[in-house]
């Protein structure tokens, strides 16, 4: 019951959802559509339980006396209000969309943001004609950034050309079978999984 | 003065909170960090709640009206809910160490559903697409232009395909193809950071954009 | 059983449909008479049509243009197509479509009826003879014959996925090259081993459905069991609550095996939060405060690869990073030290975990591009021939 | 330690300096620089263009997050410039619960600038949990998956919806994408019914996307504000796309001169520190 049950229902789910790719029948697909809503359910309770980890992480940190557990009582905080304004009222306009369009969506945005930099950082840092590969990616770089904004078309027509031709020709090749390799492992994995030949997410590999 | 203009001016100030970091870390940083890690954290209990468990369990057990985003149900009888239920109560059995094996179990529908699911659509959008995208004639008729870029193509996914052969040493014929194929992956890549650039800026053009509104909006409300 | 899959009759239709169009330019074309009919349709078919949610209550009906359609009188303004309950009965007008067209889809059939169709072609003054086929019934269908080739490419696979495993098993030596990577990831734990200072490990973002995380996790058995052995710490941030109750057992049990189940410690493997920059700023807060000295990123990422690589950077510490990614891995490759490129990501999963079993999916995979390329230079050849039909009857969707 | 070793370790501070001057100096100064449309846009451009006027709409599924709206809010109010001026009628919908304002807003404030009527010259259906499910739905039956509006009125009593029953009637669906919900739309929409799909993305999403176009999965693509600085130049409408190009020019070419320079300087310094190394050796 430990670990055959739950790897026999792993197989029972995985076989069904897999066939039901090939069984236009309503009678399976009704059955399809209600069991990926159930999925979706399950990953919703499962949604707490990262909340409590959370939860009990700062409260250590606050029980020990950490010297930055003042930022745990801003996580709390920002955690209480957030659930008190989102279960009383979700309306647009109500404080938990407030909340959300002027706490949440800045702060991540901006941090998202942070990128413009670091990839400035990461260019002149990283892109050095050290080696043949390293000059290709640098050299294909640079040409895709000219030609992508309108002041490679005014240096020379050809840049935004060349600039096509480098995504729609060596790149897309490699992309191609990059995802024809990522997209095999994607199955083998699955298989193995259904299989119960691979069960990292049950812990150990027994 | 206007409620939103409070609202905006807060958001104004967590942004600059969160560039100070370029400078390098401070409590400034460490206030707005931690802040939306709690906000989010319930953001998506919220969510979460009433996207999936109210219209899926909750609703239709207490025979009530949906309270969050309406779901079709398919002919589902009310003790069909059950199930979800059930199961997601059984993921907190890890909370409790003697019992918490069972939570496999919804574990185990979870992660096999999943996996079959993926399995056919992948094979027709990750494998047999590609392939027959780059089944390309090499020859073509009166446009030298168009065979030589397709033969690029073949060549180039041919090589690609190599380099991720595992089962071979990269030696001879092999050794030139995976040559060839990282060649083509590292102009890929390249092309793909260029690309990226862009869209990186325009998020930071975003930002700014934002904080001059909320400047000008200041400004107007000072000015009346 | 249906009389013919659609390839089949895809097929059937290319090949008869050919002669058709051929005697064409051959024939002289008829004088252009308002009152001539225009000459019927040719090689009228029609069959239950297939589709994923097919409820049995559509028939496709196709067939060859009438000659007057594109050549001849070229006066053909529409086909009329009309169904009936039986042969010769007159039938209703079910739909009108433009010169031009070869095929009508019937979407209000009753499954289980049979039906008759006819065709005709129109002229705006007058109609053709109807050309009539039938009968034909909708099914509620139980299998999709459009999605074959998916079906037997996947048996193909796993069946070799399976037959390398089982090979495994019996202890065939299965040759697999070295993947350079994964002795960079052990170098970056033994470094920070050395120098006192954590290891990081980060999964991705990605839930636990994702193949990345999977293959993550199994990475994280192997680099947990030498953190055990070293008493080094291991802090694995995760952003999904599915993956950090997985990601505690696995160390759990990691630490266990390699003996050292007292310097497990749960406050390590933390869930820091489901939003995508929220989940990034925090890892960037446990670089910069708890200093790890390797930064190891495994698994699924979306945009916040750069901002971990680049922070990571800031601290100095040696940095892995293997992601199926596409769009990330330009990122990884130019930021970290070095960088499992795709599937070499799954490779180096079933490299470490040392596990025979886990080979065979490696080797399936590999034969299966063996076959791949093999359907590819096929088309290409076939193509140089001038034979078209194979990648339409191939990729048939 | 020479200047070129020194260059080498610059402080990476003095780039964030940079960036941020290069891109609030353009807010001030704009300069106005021409883009030239590249052949994706034009595709979807033209397959927008030739939806014949009142009659079958063209949806558009606003599927981002606020994260991403400076790319592709630009590209949604393009589209939806290009589809009212022309009379061309709209429905939208979106897959992200966050995307819902977004969708509401870019509709209305484009509706209003043409005097367009909701329920008459375009529908908003709202949000749908479950991504895969609605797409599929959508193929069998359109009012089943969304029995309604989003605010609340049967579709079955909107006249613009009659005969609007699955993608059959649907002459071009755009989604507007900031995730891999643009794969549900190609493998649950138009791989098993057929529709025709286009798509706006994220600049880093779009080379991933380029494979779809060549297979004729998608009929067009917008990538970035770049697509949507395109999108503008084709309606002649220039907007925040056309705008944001001139910042990015600046700061494309800031990389590519801190890119060269710390080339010149890494050999420099390469050169320089082989010649001291060879007397010893």
């Amino acid at each position: 019951m430990r670990r055959q049950f739950p790897l026999f229902l792993c197989f029972i789910a995985g076989v069904f959802m897999a066939v039901q790719y090939f069984i236009p029948h309503p009678s399976v697909q009704v059955w399809y559509e209600r069991i990926l809503d159930w999925l979706q359910t399950l990953l919703a309770f499962a949604f707490l339980i990262g909340t409590v980890s959370l939860v009990r992480l700062h409260y250590h940190k606050i029980r020990h006396k950490a010297s930055d557990r003042g930022y745990s009582f801003v996580l709390f905080a920002g955690l209480a209000l957030m659930l008190a304004f989102g279960f009383t009222n979700r309306s647009p306009g109500s404080r938990f969309d407030h909340m959300f369009q002027y706490v949440q969506v800045p702060i991540e945005g901006t941090m998202f943001s942070l990128l413009a930099f670091y990839i400035a950082s990461a260019a002149f840092r990283a892109f050095r004609a050290r080696t043949v590969e390293a000059t290709l990616l640098l050299a294909a770089a640079s040409v895709v950034m000219l030609g992508r904004v309108p002041i490679g078309d005014l240096i020379h027509r050809s840049i935004p050309w060349a600039a096509n031709w480098i995504l729609n020709v060596p790149n897309m090749a490699s992309k191609r079978g990059i995802m024809i390799g990522v997209g095999l492992g994607m199955m083998a994995t699955a298989l193995k999984i259904m299989l119960g030949i691979e069960r990292a997410w049950m812990g150990g590999t027994d | 003065m206007q409620v939103t203009l409070i609202w905006a001016t807060l958001a104004a100030i967590l942004t600059l909170a969160v560039y100070s970091f370029l400078y390098k870390d401070n409590p400034f940083y460490k206030f707005a960090e931690h802040l939306v890690v709690g906000v989010s954290a319930a953001y998506y209990l919220v969510i979460y709640y009433y996207n999936f468990i109210d219209p899926n369990v909750i609703s239709p057990i207490f025979k009530l009206e949906f309270g969050g985003a309406p779901i079709r149900i398919l002919g589902m009888q009310w003790w069909m809910a059950l199930i979800p239920g059930l199961l997601g109560l059984l993921l907190y059995a890890r909370f409790f160490p003697k019992i918490g094996w069972v939570s496999r179990w919804a574990l185990g529908i979870y992660v096999g559903g999943y996996s079959g699911l993926e399995i056919a659509p992948v094979m027709q959008a990750r494998v047999l697409d590609q392939i027959r995208g780059g089944s390309l004639p090499l020859v073509v008729p009166h446009d030298p232009s168009t065979s030589f870029t397709n033969i690029l193509l073949v060549v180039g996914l041919l090589g690609t395909l190599t380099y991720f052969f595992f089962s071979l040493k990269h030696k001879g014929v092999l050794g030139v193809l995976a040559r060839i194929g990282i060649v083509y992956i590292m102009v890929g890549f390249g092309a793909s950071f260029g690309y990226t650039v862009m869209s990186r800026i325009s998020l930071l053009i975003g930002r700014v954009d934002f904080l001059r509104q909320v400047a000008d909006s200041w400004i107007q409300w000072l000015a009346t | 059983m249906r009389t013919h899959s659609p390839l089949v009759g895809l097929a059937l239709i290319l090949a008869l449909c050919a002669p058709v169009f051929g005697a064409e330019g051959e024939t002289a074309p008829p004088a252009p008479g308002e009152n001539a009919p225009p000459d019927p349709v040719t090689l009228l078919s029609a069959r239950d049509y297939l589709d994923n949610n097919d409820n049995g209550d559509k028939i496709e009906v196709t067939w060859c243009l009438s000659a007057d359609d594109g050549g001849g009188a070229g006066d053909v303004l529409e086909y009329r197509i009309r169904r009936s309950s039986g042969p010769g009965v007159a039938g209703e007008v079910v739909g009108t479509v433009p010169a031009g067209t070869t095929s009508f889809l019937d979407e209000g059939v009753e499954p289980g009826e049979a039906y008759y169709y006819d065709v005709a072609a129109f002229d705006g003054g007058s109609e053709s003879a109807p050309a009539e086929t039938g009968p034909v019934t909708g099914r509620r269908n139980f299998f999709q014959t459009s999605r074959l080739p998916v079906l037997v490419l996947a048996a193909l696979f796993f069946a070799m996925v399976l037959t390398f495993t089982r090979l495994a098993q019996r202890g065939a030596n299965l040759f697999v090259r070295r993947i350079p990577g994964l002795t960079a990831v052990e170098e970056a734990v033994g470094r920070a081993t050395e120098m006192g200072r954590p290891v990081l490990y980060v999964p991705g973002i990605g839930e636990i459905d994702d193949i990345q995380t999977i293959a993550s996790l199994t990475i994280l058995s192997h680099v947990a069991k030498i953190t055990a052995e070293y008493e080094t710490p291991l802090i694995v941030p995760t952003a999904r609550s599915v993956v950090m109750s997985a990601a505690e057992e696995v160390v759990k049990e990691a630490y266990a095996e390699a003996g050292h189940p007292d310097n497990y410690s749960p406050d390590n493997i933390r869930y820091l939060s489901d939003a995508q920059f929220a989940f990034a700023g925090a890892v960037s807060g446990i670089m910069l405060r708890e200093r790890p000295a390797a930064n190891l990123y495994l698994g699924a990422f979306w945009a916040e690869s750069l901002l971990f690589a680049e922070t990571g950077f800031e601290t100095k510490a040696i940095q892995v990073a293997g992601t199926a990614n596409v769009s990330q891995l330009p990122f990884f490759v130019t930021a970290c030290d070095y960088t499992l490129i795709g599937e070499e990501l799954y490779a180096a999963s079933a490299y470490l975990s040392k596990e025979p079993k886990l080979l065979g999916s490696l080797k399936g995979s590999d034969w299966m591009k063996v076959v791949s390329i093999g359907i590819m230079v096929l088309g290409i050849v076939l193509s140089l021939f001038g034979v078209t039909g194979f990648a339409g009857w191939f990729f048939t969707q | 330690m020479g200047l070129l070793e020194k260059f080498l370790q610059i402080d990476r501070r003095w780039i964030f300096l940079a960036i941020a001057i290069a891109v609030v100096v353009p807010f001030f100064l704009p300069m106005g620089l021409p883009v030239v449309v590249t052949k994706p846009v034009r595709d979807l451009y033209n397959a927008v263009d030739a939806i014949p006027p009142n009659s079958e709409p063209l949806f558009i599924s606003v599927d981002y997050a606020p994260s991403t709206i400076p790319e592709l809010d630009p590209m949604t109010l393009a589209v939806l410039r290009h589809a009212f001026s022309k009379d061309i009628r709209v429905v939208a919908l979106t897959l992200d619960p966050a995307g819902y304002g977004l969708a509401e807003r870019a509709l209305e404030s484009v509706a209003r600038e043409y005097g367009k009527e909701r329920n008459k010259d375009y529908v908003y259906l709202g949000f749908q949990p479950g991504i895969a499910a609605v797409v599929l739905g959508m193929g069998t039956d359109i009012k089943g998956v969304f029995p309604e509006d989003a605010y609340g009125t049967p579709l079955s009593e909107i006249p613009m919806m009659d005969g609007i029953r699955n993608y059959d009637q649907i002459p071009l669906l755009i989604t507007m994408a900031s995730s891999g919900v643009i794969e549900a739309w190609v493998i649950y929409a138009h791989q098993p019914y057929g529709a025709r799909i286009g798509a706006g993305v994220t600049a880093v999403m779009a080379t991933d996307y380029y494979p779809f176009l060549d297979t004729g999965q998608l009929v067009g693509l917008l990538g970035g504000m770049r697509g949507a600085a395109e999108y503008e130049e084709l309606i002649k409408h220039p907007d925040a796309g056309v705008r944001g190009m001139d910042s990015q020019s600046v700061i494309h070419v800031l990389i590519i001169v801190l890119i060269v320079l710390g080339n010149i300087a890494y050999f420099g310094s390469k050169k320089r520190s082989q010649e001291a190394k060879e007397p010893a050796a």
